[in-house]
């Protein structure tokens, strides 16, 4: 996948649409212990959904417990040792330290929190209103409710969304909130395409006219009998875009558009560890080496989930 | 078929291979001749005299540097300056010259003297329009100005052979050299004075700020004379003259675009005037693709005298990122660094090979700007506090070697500095003992300290921890925000937006105190972005006009002193220290005036490039 | 015929959709806090100057007043002054697209070809050791930002190894070659100027290829999973079966069908790289337009900020129409299929 | 227990002096895939006469295509992998021949057509493109003008009885019906004369009208051109009315070999008795008993008889050896324990 843009994740999607459609059909609805088991084991057959697992799990954690388990919590802010300044990495600060002698693995650590954040918020944000859209317009597909929603995320997917975070980004004050709310405004759409193509699937299925000849209300159709068997692919999605977002979240954090100094955003230290290299290079480049970890944590777990869910019905 | 395909590649690849060294210059053929050389004799010489130019003479010294691998009687050139009389020398052909020069890097391009220097972008060539570094750097070496600065802080005759004063200090008649020419070889005369002045008037930006309010009127008496009528005395208006740029009337007005804004003169040449200069000075714009580089050959008929080394071209390049600076340097494609490099990449360079780091004095002094309007910082005694507070001797090691504290509002080396003024120490007692007199010393916590730095100048960012840590010993809370420039000047036009510090450099505009007091403490400049302390205080702003109106100059410059007295009194800001401007350069082969302590203290002039000397290397 | 009513389709759908993006750019544009006329004529112009600009700029209008002014300026190819460059945006943008552009070709080229080949040669060699090698490498390259592809590049092979320059598209003593198209490498062949080819291709490759890792690698994610999925199928047996030489099965009936999803999405991707351009040029200081536009974003340049999302908008939809066109001629399940025409 | 004492034998009138056209003996094939060896086929003997027509039963998986993919050397490898086992046709090993030989085999020797019409037609490219280039690979097709070979590619699809088949060449497989790509797919097989042709359950996919006319029509060419034929089916009355041999495998093996008459007449087999029982009968007590269960997991097959778990007379050693084949008659042999005493 392009390494700052989603969209060839959902093309990925588009590719794999028809298979994941019918699966999402086919999955049968209870979800028993025995069923969780059965995922779970088909979910580890996999060593690289492991260790996406485990990696996602330890940034967690790593995030969470920053300041019980960072070496020194108190470089995450302002704070200056001029004395150490510039350390290579060592013994005592494993990762080096940056120009004004704070540790970077510290850093590092609540770097993670920013980065996360980011993903938790963008996604809380954008999916329920991006899968509301989209099963709305599926369901209504052919009116004109439908178009006008389509073709507004069609608007919103005319331009690469790093472009049009980074502009919304610059014509407001830059700060993590700001950059995450530019964000969400550009992702929205891929969620709405997603749950669009599923529930105008659904939307023909027996269950659903079946629920439709019943009289059950439009609302309890899309939210209690289509959005259920949109779940797998809305779940996958989210594990992979959890690594986009943080990953187009260091990039803006990069060019200074996210979160501000001195708080550690992993793509603001990349920008201004760049400005020290070749001789300070280990400022700018294992903050870069975490971006990469967090950003393949999360894709290697949303692999393995597809593939779970993709594996379901065989 | 994957066979197949590698084949290609392979083939491919082995083509690029065997053209590099192909490129990258073959061995001379036996056709040249050997030549012994004389005394008195150069490589420059010698080389004018068998290929037809002296600039060829890097093909000689490759030629016989290759003969001599083969064949030890013939001498081995390090270094092209120096032979000796005696040393046999292999001077090849003129086709095999050209095709060795043709292969040579580019950067030292055939024995052209090139002045490479980087640059923050963007670069305006238009006198109306720019107004920064880079672009008064561009001006000086593009325009000629009626008077030149000098390194003593006063001017010398430039265009201008002599002028004079009306009495009341009004009417200023400036008499002009004659045979000044154009780049485009037509004569500089009055009337085109006289219409520069009236163009930056009547546009009013970049540079105009300098006469506007000031300048009433520019007339051409003859064609040798320009009458200058001013709405009131100025002390300042003759040095203020050094930032007059003088264009070609004609050129300009031939490449108008209407309709502009201007009425009947359009765009009044601004397009043009983007990547074109109509100037007479001793550069000339080659070739100018935007936010890439600016590139400026000599002018050989100039009517000033070049240095004997001067560049025959000069680059500016558009870019700080210290990467690419170092890399250029290490390729000496480069031959002056910005002023933006950090002192870590400063260090980096200072190591390389014939690369030192030129460090000079300039007007401009590092402030964290004070809101006197905004509590806490409001109270005097919370201000003095924090002026004890603070670790000036810690801020001072964080800068190059050479840089000091900063004694009052102006930076010591302008003219009418007062060397007497009171000097903050760094002394916790006294800090905390103004604390206890401050209202607020009994809440700090609920008077957090707002702190902005500039995003764009990272290393702003140390001093702001630096007066965090300082802060917090006396109990004192401080939020530092990173903030970019852009924002900065926009939250410092309100009063309720302003920051309760900014840490910001000033420079003043000419080497007088007068002249950076104004933009620091008037009213006049509440709102902008070179003033943070909203004092808007309507006697100071009295004694400040009343220094700049007064033409006689120890006057002048005892009202400069007694005012900076006044200022710290107010406590307003924090004086941290005096810039010192800091250019790596190659110290190996150019010869660079500022670099040698020879400082003409207003901004650009130090990168004015005909004094500059790009020695053989 | 039915592909051009399926182009004709595609390209209303494309001028409604610009139309729907021109007004969220021009809002976006518009919300900017601050005074942009102050900006651009700096802090110490006088205040008779910041109006003059504002009026020139009709920024005491109405806001749809100003959108009017603006669409129907744009629609002329003006975009209205610079902030930054003082001149107009559509010169600006002429001047630094081709540069751009011939990175983003390179990046394309890099990002198709050795996908592609990547791809195939895992496919072929599948469960192989340079299967795995290839996935890994591919995996690595998917979710690694070009930016951090750019910066280790950088420190590794311009600054390290000192291989390859830094910065710009072509060595300072060189001069350019007569701008034909703009493109320094094709105008440096028209002119026959091959040393010059040869110090821009030099430039070229490191920007590009930090662009082009994370397509490639999707490239050849794709194209390998489509083609050994494709070597299972039917028909690839049928024609083994009927005799036809293994050499034509891969090269021509394995190739095209295997192709179509690695084209659709080689047009997102080279989206992708235009948005990633905008990082990469900033640190190799490549003057392209990305550039361009992330310090017209820095500096609230509004004029050079709407005129730089419309051009890529632009771009964007016009690669995909392309996409589109290409995906149609290889797939005809897609050409001939009725109702899909979008 | 093997072939050989068949091929002594009359067999549906042919007589012993016909050579045999196709020998598979002993075939093993696995599939290499996440978790495990799939094992698939567990030596498989199989035989063809000239001229014969042979039908194969079997449940779907039991390993009909993939023997017959084995045949042409087309199984997908990896993952399928051949561990032991020769084919013989005309007398030569396929799995050792070379690229050249195996091309002669393909283009002249054998043919097949597949399944699934849909999924055996490229989609992306005419079908002309197709024909033609089974036409330019053939063995004299590099003689061949553009032409010609075009001309030489209308022909087959005529003998399908394709309307307008100058038409059909410029077609894509999507713009055709079922039945249609089912005709251009046995077009293909019969491009060049051929010995031997697998029919592997044509017009399965297909409405049950359209099924019987291609049955009908592959019938007719057949006759028609005399070649040998192993027709792959799981409709028991297809290969009662066209074929002369029947053979009826399981998970796998081969378990019962006899004259299709024989063994309509009286099946001997456990698992071939079964399947009789589950095909619907017309005439009778409708749908019947069938067989209990489901084909085994090839990742873990059973030991012994693949067939055991759902044999109803399943004994020990059923559980411990693999059954060989017994001869009952001369065109009669069964592998079951059941018969080890000559039934």
């Amino acid at each position: 996948m392009p390494s700052l843009t989603p969209e060839s994740d959902w093309l990925q999607e588009e590719v794999n649409n028809v298979t994941a459609q019918a699966n999402s059909l086919t999955l049968p609805k209870s979800k028993t212990m025995e069923n969780i088991g059965r995922s779970w084991y088909k979910f580890s057959r996999n060593p690289m959904s492991i260790v996406g697992l485990c990696t996602v799990l330890l940034v967690v954690f790593l995030a969470v417990f920053a300041p019980l388990v960072a070496p020194y919590p108190e470089h995450a802010g302002a704070f200056v040792d001029f004395a150490n300044a510039s350390r290579p990495p060592c013994g005592r600060y494993l990762l080096g330290t940056d120009v004004v002698g704070r540790d970077i693995l510290s850093r590092i650590f609540f770097g993670f929190r920013f980065s996360l954040t980011m993903g938790v918020v963008v996604l809380a944000l954008v999916v329920p209103p991006g899968v509301t859209l989209g099963l709305i317009a599926g369901y209504n597909q052919g009116t004109w409710l439908d178009t006008i929603i389509m073709r507004l995320t069609d608007i919103f997917l005319a331009v690469p969304p790093l472009v049009l975070a980074l502009a919304i980004c610059s014509v407001l004050t830059p700060n993590l909130f700001n950059a995450m709310l530019a964000v969400s405004l550009m992702w929205w759409p891929w969620y709405t395409r997603l749950v669009y193509g599923l529930a105008s699937t659904l939307r023909n299925e027996f269950f659903v006219s079946s629920a439709e000849a019943i009289g059950a209300g439009k609302a309890h159709i899309i939210f209690r009998e289509i959005l259920p068997n949109c779940i797998s692919p809305i779940f996958t999605k989210m594990s992979l875009d959890m690594g986009w977002v943080i990953l187009i979240g260091s990039a803006l954090s990069f060019v200074g558009l996210g979160v501000q100094p001195p708080k550690p955003g992993l793509g603001t230290m990349v920008a201004d560890g760049a400005k020290y290299l070749p001789d300070q290079w280990w400022i700018s480049v294992f903050p870069a080496l975490a971006i990469v970890v967090v950003v393949l944590g999360f894709n290697l777990l949303g692999d393995g989930l597809r593939d779970m869910f993709a594996a379901e019905e065989v | 078929m994957k066979v197949r395909r590698w084949t290609i590649i392979v083939t491919v690849l082995a083509i690029v291979v065997m053209m590099l060294p192909a490129a990258a210059g073959a061995a001379p053929s036996n056709q040249g001749q050997s030549y012994t050389v004389q005394k008195d004799d150069s490589l420059w010489l010698i080389a004018e005299k068998y290929l037809g130019s002296g600039a060829a003479f890097m093909a000689i010294v490759q030629a016989t540097n290759a003969k001599h691998a083969e064949d030890s009687s013939f001498a081995e050139i390090t270094d092209a300056s120096l032979i000796q009389p005696g040393w046999k020398l292999w001077i090849p052909t003129k086709e095999e010259a050209e095709s060795l020069l043709a292969a040579l890097p580019p950067a030292p391009a055939a024995g052209k003297r090139a002045l490479n220097i980087t640059f923050a972008w963007p670069t305006y060539i238009d006198p109306a329009v720019g107004s920064d570094f880079s672009s008064t750097s561009a001006l000086c070496n593009l325009y000629d100005t009626l008077v030149f600065p000098n390194t003593k802080g006063g001017v010398d005759p430039h265009l201008a052979e002599s002028w004079e004063v009306s009495d009341d200090g009004l009417t200023w008649t400036f008499h002009l050299k004659k045979g000044v020419k154009f780049h485009n070889g037509s004569e500089l005369t009055a009337s085109d004075v006289a219409f520069s002045m009236n163009r930056l008037l009547e546009i009013g930006e970049g540079l105009a700020y300098v006469f506007l309010g000031t300048v009433e009127s520019a007339t051409a008496l003859d064609d040798y004379t320009v009458q200058f009528k001013l709405t009131k005395p100025s002390g300042l208006f003759l040095i203020s003259l050094i930032r007059l740029y003088v264009l070609d009337e004609e050129e300009v007005m031939a490449n108008v675009v209407t309709p502009g804004p201007y009425g009947d003169k359009g765009d009044y040449g601004k397009e043009y005037l983007l990547t074109h200069d109509a100037g007479s000075g001793p550069y000339k714009v080659k070739e100018f693709p935007l936010e890439e580089y600016l590139l400026m050959e000599k002018n050989p008929d100039w009517f000033g005298t070049f240095a004997p080394n001067a560049p025959d071209e000069v680059r500016f390049i558009a870019t700080t990122e210290t990467a690419t600076v170092r890399t250029l340097m290490s390729r000496q494609e480069l031959e002056i660094t910005d002023q933006w490099q950090t002192i870590e990449a400063l260090e980096a360079l200072d190591a390389m090979e014939g690369v030192d780091v030129a460090a000079f004095p300039v007007l401009t002094e590092f402030y964290l700007m004070i809101h006197t309007k905004k509590p806490p910082t409001d109270d005097i005694h919370f201000r003095r506090a924090m002026a004890y507070a603070f670790d000036y001797d810690a801020a001072v090691a964080l800068e190059w070697p050479g840089t000091k504290q900063s004694r009052g509002p102006v930076p010591a080396i302008t003219a009418g500095h007062n060397p007497d003024v009171f000097v903050f120490q760094r002394d916790l007692e006294k800090a905390k003992a103004e604390l206890a007199q401050s209202p607020y010393a009994d809440k700090l916590d609920e008077y957090p300290v707002e702190y902005h730095w500039i995003t764009e100048v990272p290393a702003e960012e140390k001093f702001a921890l630096l007066f965090q840590a300082n802060m917090a010993e006396i109990g004192i809370k401080v939020d530092i925000v990173g903030t970019p420039w852009m924002s900065v000047v926009e939250e410092m036009a309100s009063q309720e937006q302003s920051p309760h510090i900014v840490s910001i450099y000033v420079s003043a505009d000419f080497p007088e105190a007068g002249s950076l007091l104004k933009v620091r403490y008037h009213s006049d400049a509440a709102a902008t972005w070179s003033q943070n302390e909203w004092l808007l205080d309507p006697d100071l702003d009295a004694k400040i006009d009343d220094a700049l109106a007064t033409v006689n100059q120890d006057e002048r410059y005892a009202k400069y002193r007694e005012l900076q007295d006044y200022i710290v009194n107010l406590c307003p800001s924090l004086f941290l220290y005096d810039q010192v401007q800091k250019h790596a350069y190659q110290s190996a082969y150019v010869d660079w005036p500022a670099a040698k302590g020879e400082v003409i203290p207003v901004m650009g002039y130090n990168m004015y490039a005909p004094v500059i000397q790009i020695l053989p290397h | 015929m039915k592909l051009i009513t399926f182009i004709t389709r595609r390209i209303i759908h494309s001028v409604f959709v610009l139309f729907g993006l021109s007004i969220v750019i021009f809002v976006i544009s518009r919300v900017m806090p601050g005074d942009p006329a102050r900006m651009a004529v700096g802090a110490r112009a006088p205040q008779w100057v910041v109006d003059n600009l504002r009026e020139q700029m009709h920024l005491n209008e109405p806001l749809y007043v100003q959108y009017y002014y603006w669409l129907r300026d744009a629609l002329h190819g003006d975009f209205g002054i610079s902030l930054v460059t003082r001149r107009q945006v559509a010169d600006d943008i002429k001047e630094f697209f081709p540069a751009t552009f011939e990175l983003a070709l390179f990046a394309g080229v890099i990002m198709g070809g050795a996908g592609i080949f990547l791809g195939t040669v895992s496919a072929r060699h599948k469960d192989k050791w340079i299967d795995n090698f290839v996935r890994v490498i591919s995996y690595l390259g998917v979710v690694t930002p070009a930016f951090v592809f750019a910066i280790l590049f950088l420190l590794l092979f311009g600054m390290t190894l000192n291989w390859m320059p830094t910065m710009g598209r072509i060595s300072a003593g060189l001069s350019r070659p007569p701008v034909v198209t703009g493109l320094i490498t094709v105008d440096a062949l028209l002119a026959g100027d091959f040393a010059t080819l040869l110090d821009a291709l030099w430039h070229l490759i490191l920007p590009a290829l930090a662009l082009a890792m994370g397509g490639m690698a999707q490239e050849a994610r794709i194209t390998r999973s489509t083609m050994s999925d494709n070597l299972t199928k039917d028909y690839i047996a049928s024609e083994r079966s009927l005799g036809i030489p293994e050499k034509v099965i891969m090269r021509k009936f394995l190739l095209k069908p295997s192709l179509i999803p690695t084209v659709s999405i080689l047009g997102l991707d080279f989206a992708a790289t235009l948005s990633n351009a905008f990082l990469v040029e900033l640190i190799f200081n490549w003057p392209g337009i990305s550039r361009y536009g992330i310090n017209a974003m820095l500096r609230k340049d509004l004029n050079a900020i709407a005129a730089v999302i419309l051009i890529l908008g632009v771009v964007f939809i016009v690669v995909n129409i392309l996409v589109d066109i290409v995906v149609a001629q290889l797939d005809p399940r897609i050409r001939l299929a009725p109702g899909r025409g979008e | 227990m093997n072939t050989a004492t068949l091929q002594a034998q009359d067999s549906a009138g042919l007589s012993a002096g016909t050579p045999l056209l196709l020998e598979i003996k002993d075939l093993y094939v696995h599939f290499d895939v996440y978790g495990g060896t799939l094992k698939v086929l567990d030596g498989v003997n199989f035989t063809v006469r000239s001229g014969e027509k042979v039908g194969l039963v079997g449940e779907t998986g039991c390993g009909k295509t993939t023997t017959m993919k084995a045949i042409l050397r087309i199984l997908p490898m990896p993952p399928a992998r051949i561990p032991g086992g020769e084919i013989y046709f005309k007398g030569q090993d396929i799995l050792k021949m070379g690229e050249a030989d195996l091309r002669r085999v393909r283009s002249e020797g054998i043919s097949m057509i597949f399944q699934d019409p849909t999924a055996a037609l490229n989609p992306v490219f005419t079908i002309g493109q197709q024909l033609e280039a089974v036409v330019k690979y053939s063995l004299e097709g590099k003689k061949l003008s553009r032409r010609e070979i075009r001309e030489r590619a209308i022909i087959p699809l005529r003998e399908v009885a394709l309307p307008d088949p100058e038409r059909m060449l410029d077609s894509y497989p999507i713009q055709l019906s079922g039945g249609m790509r089912q005709r251009v797919c046995i077009a293909m097989a019969l491009v060049a004369s051929r010995e031997l042709l697998i029919a592997d359950e044509p017009g399965t996919s297909l409405d049950v009208t359209i099924q019987d006319q291609i049955l009908r029509l592959l019938h007719r060419l057949v006759e028609e051109k005399n070649v040998s034929v192993i027709l792959i089916t799981h409709t028991l009355g297809v290969v009662r009315e066209t074929t002369d041999r029947v053979y009826v495998m399981y998970a796998g093996n081969m378990v019962e070999a006899a004259d299709t008459r024989e063994l309509f007449a009286r099946p001997m087999h456990p698992y071939t008795r079964g399947l009789m029982d589950a095909v619907p009968r017309l005439t009778g007590g409708g749908i019947a008993g069938g067989i209990r269960g489901r084909i085994p997991d090839y990742l873990d097959p059973p030991p012994g008889c693949r067939f055991h778990p759902r044999c109803d007379h399943a004994m020990d050693i059923c559980r411990q050896e693999k059954p060989p084949f017994y001869r009952l008659s001369d065109n009669h042999e069964v592998a079951c324990f059941l018969y080890r005493d000559g039934g």
